[in-house]
């Protein structure tokens, strides 16, 4: 096992929760490393798809954004917005959405809009994209966030994309067909949400941290009675992801240093 | 349809306070020679409607030629996450902007399109973009902006009549939109993904096209099944070529990430994006001006490849 | 996706009373090939959704396979202005039918394709296509017919209110759409008019396309800005070679004259129709067979040009 | 001036009417050769569509129905339904309809679709295809009919496509944003609509027949009061539709006999 970087570990727990033949709906950043190492090593039939309209592109360099002109090249169609934020809520497609925000509460909605409110905004992001079409029509969502008592809120300031709205089955009552939240990927751990209340919870903690120190790092109140510490990752897997995902490490950043 | 200056396009057929339709998505396909020439002309409270912008974004509201924005997403991908002049003008208040999803704004695009009194969606229930309007309210109903920015009703389909997102169709003033090529008549063909900006040129009063190449009328009708745009919808096309840049432009160039990076340099400083609005942007009457200041050897090295339909192997970071 | 012989796909893919979408219009890209395997097959009571058909309506109706149709249109053009089994059909009750436009007809089936809960329009204020219901009441909610066939709203975005017609989505059972190309991977390319195939295709439950050629999936990759439907919304892929005969496929072959003129003397007469399918449906247990029928004069004779996509000089009285 | 066929003075009849720069919304039969033959004389500027999609096609050939795939041969784009017909109401566009029908009343609304109810069906007619939305949505349409009492009536068995419904307003209180039918043009005359109460008129009648006999034909009181005698047909007009647009007489059918 060598050593590895958070953005690493993060990568490659999320293309873990993957299953062959999902159809993923990508960002740039982090979900395309995940989407692009799942589909490397234990999901060859799943197929990736851009909210531009790019479907199943041959992405023989790293796109930077969905805009990006390498989204448009060796594709199953090219289109456009219309068709590809459709196919999120296509019945047939078990559609898997990676979504990152800057505010997430305990039942997995999130926020990529603003601090602040609109009469006194005091920050603000680029808004939901389509983070909010995915949220709400996906079969699943992934979601990746610095694990940080700032993001992690009792309240988001504002509410950009839904995730299971109040808990327990508030996403049914409100209108939803299928979908919300299966994981949250973060710096230190991986959490999923209960069966029933759909609160958060903590699932695997990565090796070099623990379930007291993502406690701290939670603003809300986080079950860590489940928790297990997470399988480091493999070489075969760090091998992927460096030699062929990303080799230029363009959104894996600068490697791990080896303390010794 | 009309051959014209971009310079004559902008005074002709853009007036302060039009709503706006930008084509293309973040770095791609962004009508920059349009931005850069409504800049140039000093355009005022402009009002955009866009779903995820962008070069083209961050050049007019830096420069404050604008007042109002309709907008999913404001930023440039790594270049620029969240939109530096974006944000600046949102959280010194310069702009009122309301926030929708990529979806919604397509729809309401679509809707403008197709002649849809209005649209439905199940996308943002129960969410703050429904609950809540970024506009202020004293100016509901003024000028363009809508009544409502949108609204639930009960579908008449569900026997539990659960809620659906209503939203008004979009009409702006004036679309622009950047194209790979034009027919001498005015044959539109958009490469690669075309994003929304089919949607937002059936939709718009006025129609302006930017284009890489004007080419025989003959050459685009051979193959119609590749054409994006009849001649009767497009009022005025532009003659531009690399008038995305720094922007990309499938088939044609690459984004220039010298340029983007430069941009990112300056752009969260004040001082020093108004040094560079009179570095790039004030000083040129025309695109071969503006690309002379580019330079040759930057825009070889964008240049798109045929194989790939951009630039393979481009230094990106 | 997976490759299969036409009786493969209406064993294993298609049930007595499912809802279908028939792909193409009037007398281009019928899906024929599949229509004469299901009257083989002899499935029953199938539920047609379709705008503007067409040969594959005028066979599947003929034959008895059909119970119930919603449409815009059932006619063969100037070869059968109005269907001729259609209107038999219609006349004794043998079939119910509700009657929608064109644009309502497309855009359910936009509305089924986008997940949209329901769509508006103007089209058909004050009209009894809006007034009237063809299904009857007892047929209202069982099974796939909509609990209404449609219904008046008030549009929330005009200051009176005027009303709209809003339509329930399409979801079919079933697609049937013949396309030019597709890859050994399942990517779809339709060439020409796309018709409503591709929103019919992506709001059905289960995509069956027969297809021209099947080609290397690279060959459709090289240029996916002129491909129709990616591998993973299609369930089956039929080869059929001639497949839409006797109606065209641009760039392979024009309609047939002297077949649908031979239709058209049969079509009005039940022997005769009835004859007309022991002669061309039911011996042919292949394309290849049902070609041989045909004979290689004819299919010569409407081979496509491809400097027109159609077999030009053709005698088409 | 030669002698002529009742179709081929529909065709030019219905062919003046167009303006250049129209778009033209034409089906197939007497609204291509109206369509085509005004283009060729005096509309150069006007583009002819079909609802199926093809967008100013080349028409080397005349296409037989709008499916026909030389509506696919270079035309400015190949699209589909759904984009076609959203062309008609677009507010930029003079669109202008050709539409035809087994019945019309007196403000010209049409019937395509039956005789006797659905529950008691006499005959059955192919239905709107197009029709209804290029009645509701086009600028302006303009509607072909066999003159004959049967077809030209006091109700409709089926209302498919709407004229002016009830006259006068009835048309932009019901919601419609234009629109309505400028002419029927029929094998004995042209018939237009009051500006005020929108009931038909005859506007002029062909050198071959006289308004009684159109009167004897029409099935509900026309006011005839208006009426002049037809401009025949030129020799120009004669030559371009018989030579150039349907030389194999398609559409037009046999030639005129010379009585003489």
């Amino acid at each position: 096992m060598g050593i590895y970087t958070a953005t690493e570990i993060m990568a490659l727990s999320a293309g873990r929760l993957v299953h062959n033949g999902d159809i993923l709906f990508a960002g740039t950043g982090l979900s395309m490393l995940a989407a692009t190492v799942a589909k490397r090593i234990h999901a060859p039939e799943s197929v990736v798809f851009f909210e531009t309209g790019g479907i199943d592109p041959r992405l023989e360099e790293l796109p930077l954004t969905v805009a990006d002109p390498r989204v448009m090249v060796g594709s199953a169609v090219n289109s456009g917005l219309a068709d590809a934020l459709s196919l999120l809520g296509h019945p047939k497609l078990k559609t898997i959405a990676f979504l990152g925000a800057a505010q997430i509460d305990c039942y997995g909605n999130l926020n990529s809009t603003l601090l602040g409110t609109y009469e006194h905004p005091e920050q603000r992001f680029p808004g939901s994209g389509g983070a909010c079409d995915a949220a709400s029509m996906a079969y699943g969502v992934i979601i990746f966030m610095q694990h940080q008592r700032r993001r992690f809120v009792e309240k988001l300031d504002y509410f950009t994309s839904p995730g299971w709205l109040e808990g327990g089955d508030a996403r049914r009552r409100a209108g939803f067909l299928r979908g919300g939240p299966i994981a949250v990927v973060t710096n230190l751990g991986v959490m999923k949400f209960h069966e029933q209340t759909k609160r958060m919870y903590l699932e695997t903690y990565y090796p070099f941290t623990d379930p007291e120190k993502i406690v701290a790092e939670t603003g809300f109140p986080l079950d860590v009675s489940f928790a297990t510490v997470a399988i480091p990752p493999s070489d075969e897997e760090l091998a992927v992801l460096r030699q062929t995902v990303d080799p230029q490490r363009l959104i894996l950043g600068p490697p791990a240093v080896d303390p010794a | 349809m009309k051959l014209m200056t971009a310079a004559e396009a902008v005074r002709t057929l853009i007036k302060d306070g039009d709503q706006i339709a930008l084509g293309g998505f973040t770095v791609n396909r962004n009508p920059m020679l349009m931005a850069r020439e409504m800049i140039r002309q000093g355009k005022r409270h402009l009002y955009l409607v866009v779903h995820s912008h962008g070069q083209a974004l961050e050049l007019l509201v830096g420069a404050g030629c604008v007042q109002r924005v309709e907008i999913a997403y404001g930023g440039v991908g790594r270049f620029a996450p969240t939109g530096f002049r974006f944000k600046k003008a949102f959280l010194e208040k310069k702009i009122e902007v309301e926030d929708y999803s990529n979806l919604q704004m397509t729809l309401r695009f679509m809707a403008g399109a197709m002649g849809m009194p209005f649209v439905v969606t199940r996308s943002g229930l129960g969410t703050d973009i429904v609950r809540l309007s970024g506009f202020s309210p004293e100016s509901r109903g003024q000028g363009r902006v809508p009544r409502q920015k949108l609204t639930l009703l009960k579908d008449p389909f569900d026997p539990d009549g659960a809620d659906v997102v209503a939203l008004p169709p979009l009409n702006p003033d004036v679309a622009l939109v950047h194209a790979q090529y034009v027919g001498e008549a005015g044959t539109c063909r958009f490469c690669g993904l075309t994003f929304a900006d089919i949607e937002q040129a059936k939709a718009a009063k006025t129609v302006i096209v930017t284009c890489e190449e004007i080419v025989p009328e003959a050459y685009l009708r051979r193959e119609p099944d590749r054409n994006s745009l009849p001649p009767f919808l497009v009022d005025a096309v532009v003659a531009a070529p690399f008038g995305a840049h720094p922007t990309a432009c499938h088939q044609f160039y690459d984004y220039d990430p010298k340029h983007m990076n430069l941009f990112k340099q300056i752009a969260r400083d004040d001082d020093r994006f108004k040094a560079y609005l009179d570095e790039w942007v004030y000083p040129f009457d025309s695109q071969e001006a503006y690309l002379e200041r580019v330079g040759v050897r930057d825009l070889l090295e964008i240049r798109a490849n045929p194989g790939w339909g951009y630039a393979p192997g481009l230094d990106r970071r």
